[in-house]
């Protein structure tokens, strides 16, 4: 069948590639390098997959998606050097959500209230100029203060952005709402008051809970930035699709000068938790288990362990997606609306809600790639652009819309930079040179452009795509 | 008695195309009423704007008397409105069982309707766990019927059933949309006006985006020179 | 939208109405210099007048950029995000030939025009098989590959890597600090030149091909155009000029960093041609102005934040002001003509 | 009356999934002739269009356009070739004037195509064939209106227009009084007749409305589920049992 065709050709493909280049190497040397490609395509895997899942649910290309996976991973960072600063600015994030929730609900509540076009522009302008204000004088302000000013800019901008409905939700749909705003905002000012208690709380965990807490807080982030993006700017122009691509495009400029400015340019490291940071190497598995030896024996050589978590995890993941996509009434809400979106809503399902989460889904993915990255990439502010320039590579070659295509699209990809980089490092040499040539790893990343423009000659739609 | 669904003149545009120009039309509880018209009349966006897919620009829709124009599709639906297209839409990727158990709105929908839904298609039992997309066109059609049958709609929206359906088929889904006059109330569109006349108890005919006349079918199927001249069935005339 | 290119009667008097403009703008422009040194009292090769011919002269640079760009984006209607890598590729070669093989201009102008052409085609025939938003990553794609391999230590002895090309000879006769005045008018020159050669391409039985394209691809390719082979047409000639552009940055600015590779210089396309107007040639160019000068105030207000407060504007530019000024502009006037003849408007 | 065939599909057979949309057609088009084809909604008929015209790729069988074989050539390639077609939903170029559509027709058959340093303005033999094909559709003094301005009616003779500019041999129309007023459609049946007397182009035709298709067609191919039913005069298919079925529902007619 076709599809188990695209697959038998790119592990064909894999085989013969990892066979031509394997013949030359020391079959330690060989296997680390798998694992290497392995954890890349993990990586990779977590953000395509959102990428690719969002595309084909609701046709929106995030461009932006990439500057999630960085937002974990500084979030994850931050968390892990500074719970205090951290919580602040969770504070503001909230005030503003709060602010707009406040104003969509109120809009529900009240269809005679109907701001006039040029009045929106105003009080969005208004919000947003006080939503910066609020942020340039974020830490001199008294924080009580500055939280009001951020949930006014957020109500602002909530009346800006939202066209209330001619006609009004059922009543017991706007009570939830309401419950729901109101959650929001209590829990902001929980925050607020007892923001510094938890962060000296968080500042003394050992390093492994600060690790697990991490993943759950960046990923948490990423999730509650997709929402918040996708319920703000992105739906509006749902019905014009290249300004919502160009708009992503803004966020993705935007949210690296917001990484520059608030965490600077330089290169970060996330410490390692102590379940793989112990200074020494174990023999196998099993005596890592005891030891938690940052490394462990290969077929003689030594593979860090943190990497095999990371493949660990992009598998799990793998699995629990496609369990997901099969198993749960989600997961048929999504097939279906990939298919037809019109339909699964004229059979009373709330696709722009679905939309949303699946947005959330997609975001958390790949925020929570960002904090896996973190302990051993670094954290920096260009990491965004970088992985999802690999991460769109991946699902061209995969096919947009498919999940086992952006797995098998990262697995491809991730090993094609492994053994790219042993190639451009060890030296290539061909009969009739004197010596290898050296080259260094920018060779190898630049090089997977190749194996998209391949793919892209052969099968347009990708590996797992749909012809029209 | 008031009607169950109550289109008041309704005016909708898709882009800047103003294609329903006034539709007015009542649908009483329990009965099925045929909405007929040539090509293009505009009967599928009469059908879309009730569900809210096509929202009006101008005029009311009321079911049950509660206004529904404005609504978004969910919520129409939500109230108890099933919707069949005329492209089916049956999701290929699903399976048959999957594609009924989206349909739900409670859990359990599918549960406590299977017995109704397999005994007036025995074919979808057979086909259940097949894809929809294996499905041949007669299936599918039963397949989206099905769908709007599993929760508890007070009203179905059924966009030509029969088209480009076999004979046989036509025939057992003529029998099983009869049966479903006694559970719920149906508002139809179809092109094959042999059909239309057989299940309809009224019938509303939409010309050029406007309702142009509305009434019992009875009075249609003896009034020749109305279907002639709307409904463009001339065959057997004079060339 | 209304464009100058229609064969509408009142189209026609607004396009000379648009010439009479345009040339009181380039008069305006070319006067700059000494309109500046007499308001300012300095000499117009000196102090303020020399930086703000400097200004200028970076904005003419973008403005062709901008125009090359918007004749993809606008004209045919296909959104590439991997334009940096024509401009690059321009600042690039020429930075490398004048440096490391010492060429002249006419041999520099020649090769741009040849390697980015050829890059046109090569690129073009692999992404174009793809539509949409496809395109769009395909392009960014192959365009962040040239930003890497411009970072790659591999090639420092050329490129410079990560430091990029510093000081680069440039004959003396046009050296942008002790010539400005003659660079100005050569940026100027090169700026009012291009536009003419994009606007009679764009009203070229060709161009208008592209814009049927854009408006309904299948319909044109029923006509019998072989849309691919217009849309690699309109790919090649945007390459190629936005390749020159490139140039000129490198003659001005004396140096090629990897920053003329990154994103960022492709989001400033799109940028000032959404600020401009997409989809007319005037368009893209007053947004190069307008951004270069917003550019500057911010910078000055802002410090090294500005690009945020950018990215911020861009944003609220795309949620509310998609069609630009120029073409809020047109619209805003063909609303209110529409206004006094209602036989326009459809019933 | 022996004129030849202008166009041939042997066995053209179309299946989306397990739908068997047009299943093994054989059509022959006499030059010079008004060819309809009639059908139910579904029949097949836009399907068997677009496999015509190149837009689809038939699952088997073959096209001939003038006893050369055409099968799976691109849009562009058989417009060349004479074919020409029109759409069932309006397909023109929106934001360009009336007389920039019709241009770009009568450009698309010249040899100026690639001249990118010439004004197009300045190549009037296309301006004024253009505005010769707008008087002909009668779309006069609506020259440098914008596509889009055009009532419904006006759309579909621009439609038509565009069609005609490209002076094809073969013309197929999918429905083109598709969704006009019915005061509108003897106008545009006129000016398709009037098309088909003054330059001897062989017409295909698909619509709906039997009337029109009666008065001016002088063959007819009835399409019912994806086949041929029957084909024929209009007086043959008037009489002609099947096709009385198809239309009025083979189920009515016995219980009804």
């Amino acid at each position: 069948m076709r599809r188990y065709r695209a697959v038998l050709i790119a592990l064909a493909i894999a085989v013969v590639g990892i066979g031509l280049v394997g013949r030359s190497m020391k079959p330690g040397t060989l296997v680390a390098t798998l694992l290497s490609g392995l954890t890349l395509g993990a990586l990779y895997f977590l953000i395509a997959a959102g990428l690719s899942l969002i595309f084909g649910l609701m046709d929106v290309l995030n461009f932006a998606h990439g500057t999630l996976f960085m937002l974990g991973a500084y979030v994850a960072w931050t968390w892990v050097q500074n719970p205090h600063g951290l919580l602040l600015w969770a504070g503001l994030v909230l005030a503003v959500a709060g602010g707009s929730a406040t104003a969509a609900w109120w809009l529900n509540w009240s269809p005679d209230r109907r701001p006039g076009r040029w009045t929106r522009r105003w009080l969005v302008a208004v919000g947003v100029a006080l939503i910066g204000v609020t942020a340039w004088q974020w830490l001199r302000w008294p924080q009580a203060l500055t939280l009001l000013l951020a949930a006014g800019g957020g109500l602002a901008v909530g009346l800006g952005a939202f066209r209330p409905p001619v006609v009004r939700p059922p009543h017991r749909r706007l009570v939830w709402r309401g419950v729901a705003v109101v959650g929001l905002l209590l829990v902001t000012v929980l925050l607020d008051a007892q923001g510094p208690t938890l962060a000296s709380a968080v500042a003394g965990w050992g390093s492994n809970a600060k690790f697990v807490s991490a993943i759950v807080v960046g990923t948490l982030a990423g999730a509650v930035a997709g929402a918040l993006m996708e319920w703000s700017l992105i739906r509006p122009l749902y019905e014009r699709p290249i300004y919502q691509v160009l708009l992503t495009l803004g966020i993705v400029f935007a949210g690296n000068e917001v990484a520059r400015a608030i965490w600077g340019v330089g290169a970060k490291r996330m410490e390692k938790p102590g379940w793989f940071g112990q200074p020494c190497r174990s023999e196998s598995l099993a005596a890592w288990v005891y030891e938690q030896c940052a490394s462990v024996t290969v077929l003689g050589r030594s593979f860090p362990t943190y990497r095999l978590f990371v493949i660990v995890l992009g598998v799990l993941l793998f699995v629990a997606l496609i369990v997901l996509l099969r198993r749960s009434r989600l997961g048929m809400i999504i097939r279906a609306g990939v298919q037809d979106r019109e339909m699964v809503e004229a059979l009373g399902i709330n696709v722009r809600q679905v939309f949303t989460l699946v947005f959330a889904l997609g975001a958390g993915l790949a925020a929570l790639g960002g904090v896996a990255a973190a302990p051993f990439v670094g954290v920096y502010p260009e990491m965004g652009l970088e992985y999802m320039l690999q991460a769109f590579i991946v699902v061209v070659i995969g096919g947009m819309g498919s999940v086992p295509g952006a797995a098998l699209g990262a697995l491809l990809v991730g090993l094609a930079r492994a053994f790219g980089d042993y190639i451009v490092l060890s030296g290539v040499s061909l009969p009739w040179m004197e010596k290898a040539v050296r080259m260094s790893p920018s060779i190898a990343r630049a090089s997977t452009v190749l194996i998209m423009a391949i793919v892209l000659m052969v099968r347009p739609a990708g590996l797992f795509g749909e012809e029209e | 008695m008031s009607a169950l669904l109550d289109v008041q003149d309704v005016h909708t545009f898709i882009g800047q195309f103003h294609i329903l120009e006034g539709v007015s039309l009542r649908v009483e509880e329990g009965q099925i009423t045929a909405l007929l018209g040539r090509n293009g009349a505009g009967k599928t966006t009469t059908l879309r704007t009730i569900m809210g897919m096509t929202p009006p620009a101008r005029g009311a829709i009321f079911f049950d008397g509660r206004p529904i124009h404005g609504l978004p599709t969910y919520e129409v639906a939500q109230l108890g409105i099933g919707y069949v297209p005329d492209y089916r839409a049956i999701f290929r990727h699903l399976t048959v069982e999957e594609n009924l158990h989206l349909a739900e709105r409670r859990k359990g929908d599918l549960k406590r309707k299977a017995d109704f839904i397999y005994h007036l298609f025995p074919d979808l039992a057979r086909l259940r766990h097949l894809k929809g997309g294996q499905l041949s066109g007669g299936q599918q059609q039963m397949l989206a019927i099905a769908r709007v049958l599993v929760p508890d709609n007070r009203l179905l929206l059924i966009d030509e059933p029969t088209e480009g359906l076999a004979p046989v088929l036509v025939e057992q889904l003529v029998e099983a949309i009869r049966q479903l006059r006694e559970q719920t109330t149906v508002l139809l569109v179809e092109q094959n006006f042999a059909v239309a006349r057989h299940l309809a108890d009224t019938f509303v005919i939409v010309d050029d985006g406007r309702t142009v006349c509305q009434g019992t079918m009875e009075e249609l199927a003896n009034d020749p020179a109305t279907v002639h001249r709307y409904l463009g069935v001339a065959v057997g005339g004079e060339a | 939208m209304v464009e100058p290119g229609t064969l509408d009667v009142r189209a026609k008097q607004a396009t000379r109405r648009w010439n009479l403009q345009g040339l009181m703008v380039v008069l305006f422009l070319a006067l700059f210099p000494f309109l500046a040194s007499l308001v300012t009292g300095e000499p117009p090769d000196a102090g303020r007048p020399k930086f703000w011919q400097g200004l200028l002269i970076q904005a003419y640079i973008f403005a062709v950029y901008a125009l090359s760009y918007d004749i993809l984006m606008g004209y045919t209607g296909i959104l590439s995000f991997g334009h940096a890598m024509f401009f690059g590729t321009g600042v690039y070669a020429t930075a490398m030939l004048l440096k490391h093989a010492e060429w002249g201009l006419g041999q520099i102008f020649l090769a741009v025009l040849l390697i980015t052409f050829v890059q046109g085609v090569l690129f073009g025939l692999v992404s174009l098989r793809v539509k949409g938003v496809y395109f769009a990553m395909v392009t960014l794609a192959f365009a962040e590959a040239f930003y890497i391999l411009s970072e790659a230590t591999d090639f420092r002895r050329w490129t410079g890597a990560e430091d990029g090309l510093h000081g680069i000879p440039v004959p003396d006769f046009i050296n942008p600090t002790d010539q400005r005045l003659r660079f100005y008018y050569l940026a100027l020159g090169f700026a009012l030149i291009v536009y003419l050669i994009a606007r009679r391409v764009v009203n070229s039985p060709t161009g208008r091909v592209i814009v049927a394209i854009r408006e309904n691809e299948t319909r044109a390719a029923t006509l019998g155009y072989n849309t691919f082979a217009y849309k690699l047409i309109a790919f090649v000639f945007s390459g190629v000029l936005a390749g020159l552009a490139g140039m000129v940055h490198a003659l001005w600015n004396l140096n090629a960093s990897p920053a003329v590779l990154s994103v960022n210089t492709t989001i400033n396309a799109l940028l000032m041609t959404i600020i401009g107007g997409a989809g007319t040639l005037v368009g893209p160019m007053l947004g190069a102005g307008v951004l270069q000068l917003l550019g500057y105030v911010l910078s000055r207000t802002f410090g090294p934040r500005w690009p945020l407060v950018f990215g911020v504007v861009f944003i609220l530019i795309v949620l509310f002001l998609p069609y630009g000024i120029v073409g809020t502009w047109n619209r805003w006037r063909a609303h209110s003509s529409t206004k006094d003849k209602p036989s326009l408007s459809s019933k | 009356m022996t004129q030849e065939i202008i166009l041939e599909t042997r066995d053209l057979a179309k299946h989306f999934g397990g739908l068997k949309a047009v299943g093994g057609v054989n059509l022959r088009v006499r030059a010079g002739s008004l060819h309809a084809i009639i059908g139910p909604n579904g029949a097949g008929k836009t399907t068997l269009f677009n496999l015509i015209s190149g837009h689809l790729k038939p699952t088997r069988g073959q096209v001939f356009l003038r006893g050369q074989d055409v099968t799976g050539l691109p849009p562009h390639r058989l417009a060349h070739m004479g074919l020409g077609r029109s759409f069932q939903i309006t397909n023109i170029f929106p934001n360009l004037t009336v007389l920039e559509n019709v241009r770009l027709a009568v450009q698309a058959r010249g040899p100026d195509n690639f001249k990118l340093w010439h004004d197009y303005r300045r190549f009037s033999r296309y301006i004024s064939r253009a505005r010769e094909v707008i008087e002909y559709v009668s779309l006069k003094g609506k020259e440098h209106l914008l596509a889009s301005a055009l009532s419904h009616g006006d759309k579909r003779k621009l439609e038509l227009a565009i069609l005609l500019a490209s002076d094809p041999d073969i013309l197929l129309l999918d429905e083109p009084t598709a969704g006009m007023a019915s005061e509108d459609v003897p106008e545009l049946m006129r000016i398709v007749e009037h098309i088909r007397q003054t330059t001897g182009k062989t017409i295909l035709l698909v619509e709906h409305n039997m009337d029109v298709v009666m008065r001016v067609s002088e063959r007819i191919t009835v399409m019912h589920r994806g086949r041929v039913l029957a084909e024929g005069t209009p007086q043959e298919i008037a009489a002609n049992e099947a096709v009385q079925e198809a239309y009025l529902g083979s189920w009515g007619t016995r219980t009804g």
